[in-house]
């Protein structure tokens, strides 16, 4: 198939004019994190228009029913172009979507999926205080009353809650049994009585994450995903929902990004500096060995062929690759770094390095932690021996 | 020496220690000028304690394990200038002035040829020391613009200064700079000794408390080793300080070992922020505030980069031509 | 190619595995011999498969893990170099030979401009391949002693050779220069990714089998993390391999490969001998065999230091002039 | 005090002079175990007569009745002037002495101690193949018949068991009740019928090491030390006879031997890569906090304020540093180092980097392993709690 007839080279071909005439150029500019929310919403709404936006979502949708070989293409491409990435629609498209498409009802999904493309946006409410790595000990209490469940807690970590139209959310409708069979799955209005957010100041100064307050919410029954006692296998579509594009993406963007060490060095005048060298030699192998994981591991999914662990794998060598890469900025940086200077939101390698250092906690510890990432390739990858179930102390 | 460690120790610990964490920058100032501490190490001839460098390291490993904010490194540093300088007009009141509290700003950047950049609270000085290898002087601060650091502990200035005064030169002038240069690594230093100290108590007592799939974070083996490996890393670089300490090491030793110190702090912080999950990535959590002071630390007064290079030249050069 | 890069690890694995561990070196020579794997990547008009650089290195992954002794790495990059000579006598006959196990020795020692250094088998070669950047000659081995390395696996010899033979000078000496670098240090690369890869194996197993405080020593959750993380490096130093396996690679690109791979070998052997205890420091176990393999793979064809450096200078060289 | 009239400064000032005409030059050069074996020998017996040999023994034996300040300054002065170690009398010395005088009857210590200042050399039948870290899983039998104990099993890494004379052995008496509580402690003869001493061949070519297998030996009941079931409490007084001196006196050596690194790098024109100096110097940092460590837990055990967990912080930051120390030489060595050379017998920096590097484990696992002693930091310094005893798997 010669380049100019194969349907990815096109699409490729294609997408690239597209942004080179589209993409936003100054969305490093926003200088609140409302400024910045307001060109995410801008900018999803001309990749809809488009038909980039929802590229994993059937056919039948305008833009949808693309293979993952092209979904692959589409992120390589907006990391090449450098254009936003896509953070405010992500739980809408991604983890909203996969909840509503593989367990909601026939209604739940007409009422919800074409919201989404308008613009709606979604949050997750699984993560609390007392429940960060160990979901299954959410204790957001729902309690059924008639027509509605009554729901009372806190959620954290919820990315964006506070522009959030819509809430995934997980509470316990049972203490009884084992822990996740006590979970229900709900869709919650974040406009509802009693919801109150608060968005989380974080140590880099971004509002990325909020907290989310229950206060006797009304959530009606026709709200509910499955069935009462579900929640914990809902929960699972919504985590599996995108697996590895996230990451081929952050892997491509940080390896463009290597430019700004390189920058640095040839600033500070060390570019015979045998040591800063070798070490920024040392991480450009690093960061390309990220990027080789990702595409291996999408092309694993596309063959069928991924195994438990692999994704841990990806996740944690990224995220390893991310600090290494923030901490050796920030030595090159040297007093110019520990200057503050405005954070660039929505980007992880942004040059500001101790903003990006700081930043690159949300792969160490959001999403599962490193050390969960480490337990899970040690005990279901390599078949070290689990704790016996018996090992917790009251 | 070990004795009067320990007690001055205890008694800033003592002193600071119910102001908690980041204490209040004005009161903490004030403790700190009626303890006489900023002329620990200054001559009892001068109005000093005559305590020399090892107190200081003390009093800063304090100073740095409760977050103390402000100036004080600065100061001690500019009271050991002033009172080795020949020529200061006005000496012994400009001396028990300084140590009573007025302040002197001294520039803590490393790259700063002017030595008007890097100056903590530049804004409540009056004059700033001027410090290089050839002459030492001071000036009248005439503005002080401030330059926010991520550490929120230090208030940070860019200065303009008036006419300066001369009040070193030549053999002098290099005999003070150094002196200056060993007393700043020393302090920087005990700084982020004591601040890796803290971060790691703090982590700890994180992990004691915080429970997870039933079971206390302490329990798990993985965590337990790593704060272990901590612990030594931090037992190493105090061991290394106050074996530094005294005033006879010389200023290739304090930057080798302001470059362990540092590393370690940062290191320390940069695990505790992990340790800590997603609490310590919330600005009303303390933790980070460890976290930004241990990164300018690392920059401030040379890096670690520029400190190990250093000392390894000292190494491989024969005795009589190597970097003091 | 993906489909064939497992078969060929399969094949290879199957054809060596009934063998063990670091198998009679006579035996795997000629076993390779027989299934043509000296000419993979020899184009099929001069007798080989024709297959390219990944198949190279899918046989040297599975040559590392059973860490099988001997020169197929220099014979690989010899025939490759023999293939592209343009003033190659009796061409057709020596490559033949070469492909049927006929050994012709290549110096794998960074440091030597000889030629002769760091010859492995070379009591067993009748010739050596002198190659140079500006010359690619042929030359008798008149002798060679014997110089053993702490790997037990790879017997090195310092050569003596007779008159050479120029076979290729100018323009195409540097192209066949340049392939040969860049074959041995993919060929390095997967010895060291297929070493790691068996040395991890070889530690989980052994955590899993051996008992201490009455549990299997993988339940410790402390040992699980540091195994976890090695399998992480593992799994990126063989990623990137894939990547750079294909015959467009630069050279600075699989001088890179080649400084991950061995420092990731270098890492994984490290523990893995950690992991293992006091048996791991006894001559009666293998897992030494990988720990210093895995530092010879290191200083063979230019070190870490040497290759992250010229990466460096590369990524930040205008594309114009940059480095290969 | 003046210098001149501080006893520890004439003690200093003696051995120093002492050192300068009794040292032997030549110990770095036998060519074989057994060669430095005879070295060692020799080198205790001069040290004996001298008076150096035993500073840590009570008053009434010749040269004992040191300080532990006096026995610091003869540590320091034995590796500054580059002296062999007393490697081959360090169990006797040290482990079999502190056993029999604050264990042993009058009658074992009139027995043996004497024996033990003309030459005679024990070594120490403790860990066995099952039992390594986990001293309470000690398998080897004891049974008493009459007036003998029968012995039989397997110990292993033994110093220099092929050479001794006598073995500090713990065998268990008994299976009931707790495992401590099962354990007996003998001296056993080495040349007595049923005993088997087999080198081990260490991985860099040494042969320091030894298993020992017991074949129906019988030991006199006099030879045992305390009661039966008395070996869990007569090991601890063996395990302790020695705290600090010893790594100290590395610590120093390895001080001394930075010099070793520093001619690589100007043997190979790396004089002004600022990498390798960074290295190098951070290195010489590294192994200077260890040496003030080693300092401060001497000082601390003088003083009688050592607290738990000291110990095991001196060994792990002494072990990695060791570590670090070796592989910066075989890093610089280059290929160089990865020819095989002939290793020097007692020297942890011998510049045989490979051989350095691979001896460097003795300290990371040998005398409880560098995972031990991050438990007892862990647990017993910072209060972290050990897990629940029920929390083992039959």
């Amino acid at each position: 198939m010669s380049a100019s007839s194969d349907p990815l080279a096109v699409l490729r071909r294609e997408l690239r004019a597209w942004l080179a005439a589209h993409r936003p150029a100054d969305w490093r500019e926003a200088a609140t994190h409302e400024a910045f929310v307001a060109s995410q919403r801008a900018w999803f709404a001309r990749l809809v228009e488009a038909g980039y936006a929802i590229p994993h979502w059937p056919a039948e949708w305008p833009g949808g029913g693309r293979s993952l070989a092209e979904q692959k293409v589409i992120y390589e491409e907006l990391a090449r172009a450098d254009a936003p990435r896509l953070l405010l629609s992500f739980v809408s498209t991604y983890h909203a979507f996969a909840t509503l498409h593989e367990c909601g009802s026939a209604e739940q999904q007409a009422r919800y999926l074409p919201g989404i493309l308008r613009g709606e946006t979604w949050c997750q409410g699984f993560s609390e205080p007392g429940a960060g790595s160990d979901l299954a000990a959410v204790r957001t209490r729902a309690e059924r009353q008639g027509d509605v469940y009554v729901v009372n807690g806190q959620k954290v970590w919820s990315t964006m809650a506070q522009y959030a139209d819509r809430c995934l959310l997980l509470a316990r409708t049972s203490s009884e049994g084992a822990k996740q069979a006590g979970l229900t799955y709900f869709l919650m209005d974040m406009k509802a009585p009693g919801v109150t957010v608060r968005p989380i100041h974080q140590i880099q100064g971004d509002e990325e994450f909020a907290e989310i307050f229950l206060d006797n919410v009304a959530i009606p029954v026709s709200e509910r995903v499955g069935a009462e006692g579900d929640g914990w296998a809902v929960a699972q579509a919504t985590l599996s929902s995108e697996r590895g594009l996230t990451l081929m993406e952050l892997g491509y963007r940080m390896r463009g990004a290597l430019d700004r060490i390189a920058d640095l060095i040839l600033a500070g005048g060390r570019a015979d500096d045998a040591g800063v060298l070798r070490d920024f030699g040392a991480l450009g192998a690093q960061v390309d060995a990220v990027c080789a994981l990702a595409d291996q591991f999408l092309e694993s999914r596309m063959a069928g062929t991924e195994q438990v662990g692999d994704a841990s794998i990806v996740k944690n060598a990224y995220s390893r690759a991310l600090r290494a890469y923030a901490a050796l900025g920030v030595r090159l940086g040297g007093i110019d770094a520990q200057y503050m200077a405005p954070i660039t939101y929505g980007d992880l390698n942004s040059g500001n390095w101790m903003a990006d250092f700081m930043n690159s906690y949300a792969w160490t510890i959001a999403g599962g932690s490193e050390e969960v990432q480490r337990n899970i390739i040690a005990e279901r990858m390599l078949g070290m021996p689990r704790e016996p179930k018996g090992w917790t102390l009251a | 020496m070990t004795i009067a460690r320990d007690e001055l120790r205890d008694a800033t610990r003592k002193t600071l220690g119910e102001a908690g964490l980041m204490p209040d920058a004005g009161q903490s100032w004030q403790l700190l000028a009626e303890l006489g501490w900023f002329g620990l190490a200054a001559p009892e001839a001068d109005g000093g304690l005559g305590l020399g460098a090892e107190a200081v390291a003390a009093v800063h490993i304090e100073l740095g394990r409760a977050l103390v904010p402000g100036a004080a490194i600065a100061q001690m540093t500019a009271i050991a200038v002033l009172c080795a300088a020949p020529d200061l007009p006005d000496r012994d009141a400009r001396i028990a002035a300084a140590i009573a509290g007025e302040r002197v700003a001294l520039s803590l950047d490393p790259a700063d040829a002017t030595g008007l950049l890097g100056l903590v609270d530049a804004d409540l000085a009056r004059e700033v020391l001027l410090v290089a290898p050839d002459r030492i002087a001071l000036a009248p601060i005439e503005q002080a613009t401030g330059r926010p650091a991520w550490d929120l502990s230090r208030r940070l200035f860019d200065g303009t200064a008036g006419p300066a005064t001369v009040i070193a030169t030549g053999e002098a002038a290099r005999a003070i700079h150094d002196l200056a240069t060993r007393r700043l690594l020393l302090a920087l230093s005990a700084d982020a000794v004591g601040g890796a100290e803290a971060a790691l108590d703090m982590a700890v007592d994180y992990l004691k408390t915080r429970r997870q799939f039933d079971r206390p974070l302490a329990l798990f083996q993985a965590l337990k080793h790593r704060v272990a490996d901590l612990k030594i890393a931090v037992a190493a670089a105090e061991a290394l300080l106050w074996s530094r300490a005294g005033d006879e090491a010389s200023l290739v030793q304090l930057g080798a070992l302001k470059a362990l110190a540092t590393t370690t702090y940062c290191r320390v912080a940069e695990e505790a922020v992990q340790l800590h999950g997603g609490i310590g990535l919330t600005r009303e959590h303390p933790c980070h505030l460890f976290l930004k002071r241990a990164f300018l630390n690392a920059a401030l007064g040379g890096d670690a980069d520029h400190w190990t290079e250093r000392a390894a030249r000292a190494a491989l050069a024969p005795p009589s031509t190597a970097d003091r």
